[in-house]
């Protein structure tokens, strides 16, 4: 993955004491080191207030920039940290493979589950392959493929969110984007397993609920879930591509706004500055929360795991 | 049950339930330009009599073309929390709100009936593009929702006729759950073996068409309509090429799989009726 | 329809006889039409005996012709004529429409019913249209498709069977062939309705199987049903194209033949001269036959159908 | 049941149990020409150690390689009418059984072997390339059908190794009849939520793609494997152009979605264990 630390814009404070750390501990040999440790400890105490300071008050806008950022973990990294014996799985059994969608299965904790997660890629090769994590109808229909085999062996299920939105071409209307999502959102309602989604970065609309309508929805703490994107609602509502900011306040779309709304069941924490900058400990967490919910759910019976979840999309909209 | 039956018996003429669009005007036809007397118009059906464009067509007018004898009833509009996020743009939703209601006498993009067809007892709900360009927040999910469940209830079969722009941003993401709430409203039909028709009409975009508009048992579309996920702008800007000719309209659509059959508006309640006759008309199961 | 009769090469002595029937009725004054009566008769008479000669001894490759002739009454002829209110559905909501397959819903005698039938086209341009009767994946999909409507709504099923094969192209490899008509035979034995599937015309191998894991496979007269067409089986095991007429005898694919296999449960019969001589009277006995079975069918429950299916081709080569 | 186990425990030497083709010749990779000594093929399962090009591997060498310790007791093979066609071409169809059969020591182109793997019982089947080119007729048919219904009976998952050049045509319509009898078979499978795994190798076509080996819960194709519904040659001369590169390869078929994963031979056994272990270890359903 990326070796070097990517800085958002907001972060410029934050990155000039790095800067200026990684100088102190680099440009002198080791006996002047001694010297320099105290102010490295300094600056460094300065860093961590700052950090704290910076990401217990992201604004919306924020969210969505660290939700994109390029270092957060992607699919395949919560997949490679805590899934074993991980067994990829391929195509649609019709049309083709979309490599958007990275699915298959594997041991977690012991237990078999199906992962299936929207998948970004890391550089432009990957992001290339991956389709910039933007699925086509070809990679929805493999997915409800997934979840039809995970239900019928009785494997839970743990979809990983994280996508713009499905893929915005020609192709995708001529084969069926609407209904290859649809299909996949109604599929989700038939599992008679535990199904777990978790929006670990952008939760991309339609493109985005095709993979969660599960019995438990939870939100990385900085991840985003939104009917439109921010350019996208600034660009129609404010006819003015510059208004991300209002629109991003104005969608309610970070994981706090969703969990008041009842949208998200639980808010998986990051560490202070972000799952970009701790992967593996946010990973990790990640995997504890996700375990534990799991766990909970594997005490219901296959047509309780269904009714539970139609009830929660029932009962969704109707809170007063 | 939350029902509550509103018999209208709109046994009344056109001109007097549609005060808002007062047919003795000429509209002009967006596709050929042609200059048409709103009292012909509305005899045949919003379709331009000169070259065949469907245009839309308000609920109230969808409900009396399809029901027997003009004759149904209301299903109580569902209640809803109003502008979950306060949201404000130029203008405040709610402000938006306002001016859709008294523009079109409806509380919001879905409204849904109960009556006959072809002696077939049926739920109908229509989508109003009028409001809000027929975008889908809480009270059309809940609406569509709540009408999946009398169909249930009365053991009936489902049509929806779609005219949407797709999500309701303003609500968003509550907006974005009516796409799997409606997929459920979707799913209580099939999980009773009632049919659920969907009639796709000009325009049926974005969220509506990736839920329940492709959903139908039997999916049937008016002519020229267009039915899409993603917009033909957004799509011109990714790939920076022209686009196909027809691309997403319903002809384009039914070659490409999804759409079952093309019908024109005038037959539309024929063969509905007949659908109805030959889904109801199963033979008896075995012993 | 085609309004010219097309005769076949061994018709060649009938093909003389009508031709001099036709002769003496137009050629002539309605006064002089009286004297020819007799001898119109007489060859009329002729003709008849010579039908009978023929099409009571039909050889296999004969077969195969008549099977085949363009006058034969299609699946669109069955459907405009035995079903009323016929409502043709499309596309596999996943990639095309393949008008290769006719498919939809009617009322057959009353009883609603989803007829599903392979259509050649009798002209040019309805040949093109309907992909010369060779299915497409999406067009077994298609089939799929319909098949699980009928299913869901507890409406039989009438399958009409008559293909060349499966499209042998590149776009059928591509968005597998293999696996739509594997899925369709599966998906055929799934069935809880009645399922008629008759053999109207040629039955070329794994595309014509696709529509006819039937609980009744019924077979017109003169139809064949081949693992391979005469020609393939010639040009692979006598590496001479040629020899059709010895593959077409050796492959045993007349319907009398398949009828000894235990592979066809009955065999409609044909007018004397086939079914493309007597198109009316052969669709009109067709409908009565797949009628008395559909009657039959309808008695048992829709457990009892799936398993009456199974048991049939479970027992079906285990005949010594 | 009219299962017979004949246990084997073939602890015998390759060389010893395969007489037929002696591994102290030498063996040229149809691929890069190399030349191969035949011990050192044995040895690498017959894989070009040059170029990774996976030959074919007959039923024994298949078995031993992927059950544990190698042992595993044959499935009897069907009883079946024989030459139900009476069918001749340039030679008769009885002569070519026969020889078929002197040459592979099998009864026909399919054997099926109960055994473990990673200590899981299950029920192994493999098409047997040599015999008639694996061609699909009665024996091939009924053996898969007996082998899902061992399976079924055991409860144990079935694995089934496919190379085939599709249906044995000297058998008729009967061999048709087969693509819906193995259809069948898997159906058994899944109607008892067993696994079934199709491994696709080199070839794998015609009426024999189109029916179980298109149908596995998973399904693994050996690199580079032909796998295909219609012949190219066919394809070739229908549509009079020259076909794209890697067409109906293994590669191909993954790229277009009908493959999950390729697997070299070499990792095939550990693959399939895996996938039985996560089959295998559900979680227990609620109370
Ligand atoms: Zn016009
Ligand atoms: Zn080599």
């Amino acid at each position: 993955m990326a070796d070097k630390t990517i800085y958002l814009d907001f972060e410029e404070p934050i990155y000039k004491l790095d800067t200026k750390i990684q100088e102190l501990k680099s440009c002198c040999d080791d006996k002047l080191a001694k010297d320099f440790n105290k102010e490295i400890a300094n600056l460094e105490k300065k860093t961590q207030k700052l950090l704290e300071e910076t990401y217990t008050k992201l604004t919306p806008w924020q969210k969505v920039c660290v939700a994109r950022h390029a270092n957060r973990p992607h699919s395949i990294d919560y997949i490679n940290a805590l899934i074993e014996n991980f067994m990829p799985l391929a195509g649609d059994k019709l049309f083709g493979e979309d490599e958007a969608i990275v699915g298959g299965l594997g041991f977690f904790n012991g237990q078999a589950v199906m992962v299936i997660g929207q998948e970004k890629g890391h550089d432009l090769e990957s992001r290339i392959r991956h389709g910039f994590g933007m699925p086509k109808p070809e990679g929805y229909r493999k997915a409800k493929r997934l979840m039809e085999l995970a239900n019928h062996f009785n494997i839970p299920i743990i979809s990983l969110v994280d996508t713009a939105g499905a893929f915005p071409g020609i192709e995708g209307e001529e084969r069926g984007q609407a209904e290859a999502i649809a299909s996949c959102i109604m599929e989700g309602f038939k599992m008679e397993v535990p199904y777990i989604a978790v929006v670990i970065g952008e939760g991309g609309s339609g493109g985005a609920i095709a993979l969660a309508t599960a019995n438990r929805i939870l939100m990385l703490e900085h991840s985003i879930y939104s009917v439109i994107s921010p350019e996208g609602c600034a660009s129609i509502l404010w006819r003015d591509g510059s208004a991300v900011k209002k629109a991003a306040t104005a969608l309610h779309l970070t994981a706090q706004d969703l969990h008041k709304f009842g949208v998200v069941d639980e808010i998986i924490r990051e560490p202070l500055g972000g799952a970009h900058r701790f992967r593996d400990e946010t990973v990790k967490h990640a995997g504890d929360v996700i375990w534990k919910h799991l766990t909970e759910l594997k005490k219901l019976s296959p047509a309780d795991l269904a009714k539970d979840r139609e009830e929660k999309f029932l009962a969704m909209s109707r809170i007063a | 049950m939350n029902w509550l039956l509103d018999y209208v018996r709109p046994k009344l003429s056109v001109a007097k339930t549609e005060k808002d669009v007062p047919d003795n005007l000429w509209d002009k036809c967006p596709q050929c330009d042609a200059m048409i007397y709103g009292q012909e118009l509305a005899k045949n059906l919003y379709v331009c009599p000169h070259c065949g464009y469907h245009m839309y067509l308000r609920p109230r007018k969808r409900f009396r073309m399809l029901f027997d004898d003009e004759e149904y009833s209301y299903l109580e509009a569902p209640k809803v929390k109003e502008d979950p996020l306060n949201f404000k743009d130029t203008k405040d939703y709610r402000s938006k709100l306002k001016s859709a209601r008294e523009k079109t006498k409806f509380d919001d993009a879905f409204v849904a009936a109960f009556g006959k067809m072809g002696g077939h007892g049926v739920v109908i709900g229509v989508m109003n593009f009028n409001f809000i360009g027929g975008s889908m927040g809480l009270a059309v999910g809940e609406g569509i929702v709540q009408a999946a469940q009398f169909a249930v209830e009365r053991k009936v079969p489902l049509i929806l006729v779609t005219a949407s722009g797709g999500a309701r941003m303003q609500e968003g993401i509550l907006s974005l759950m009516q796409m799997a709430r409606t997929t459920l409203a979707v799913k209580q039909l099939k999980d009773n073996h009632l049919p659920y028709i969907a009639v796709l009409t000009n325009p049926t975009t974005g969220g509506v068409s990736a839920s329940f508009a492709m959903l139908g048992d039997i999916t049937i579309a008016e002519p020229d309509a267009l039915i899409a996920f993603a917009g033909a702008r957004v799509i011109k800007e990714t790939i920076k090429a022209d686009l196909p000719a027809g691309f997403q309209k319903a002809e384009y659509l039914k070659k490409h799989g999804m759409v079952d059959m093309i019908v024109n508006r005038h037959d539309l309640r024929e063969k509905l009726i007949t659908l109805l006759n030959l889904l109801g008309n199963t033979y008896t199961k075995g012993e």
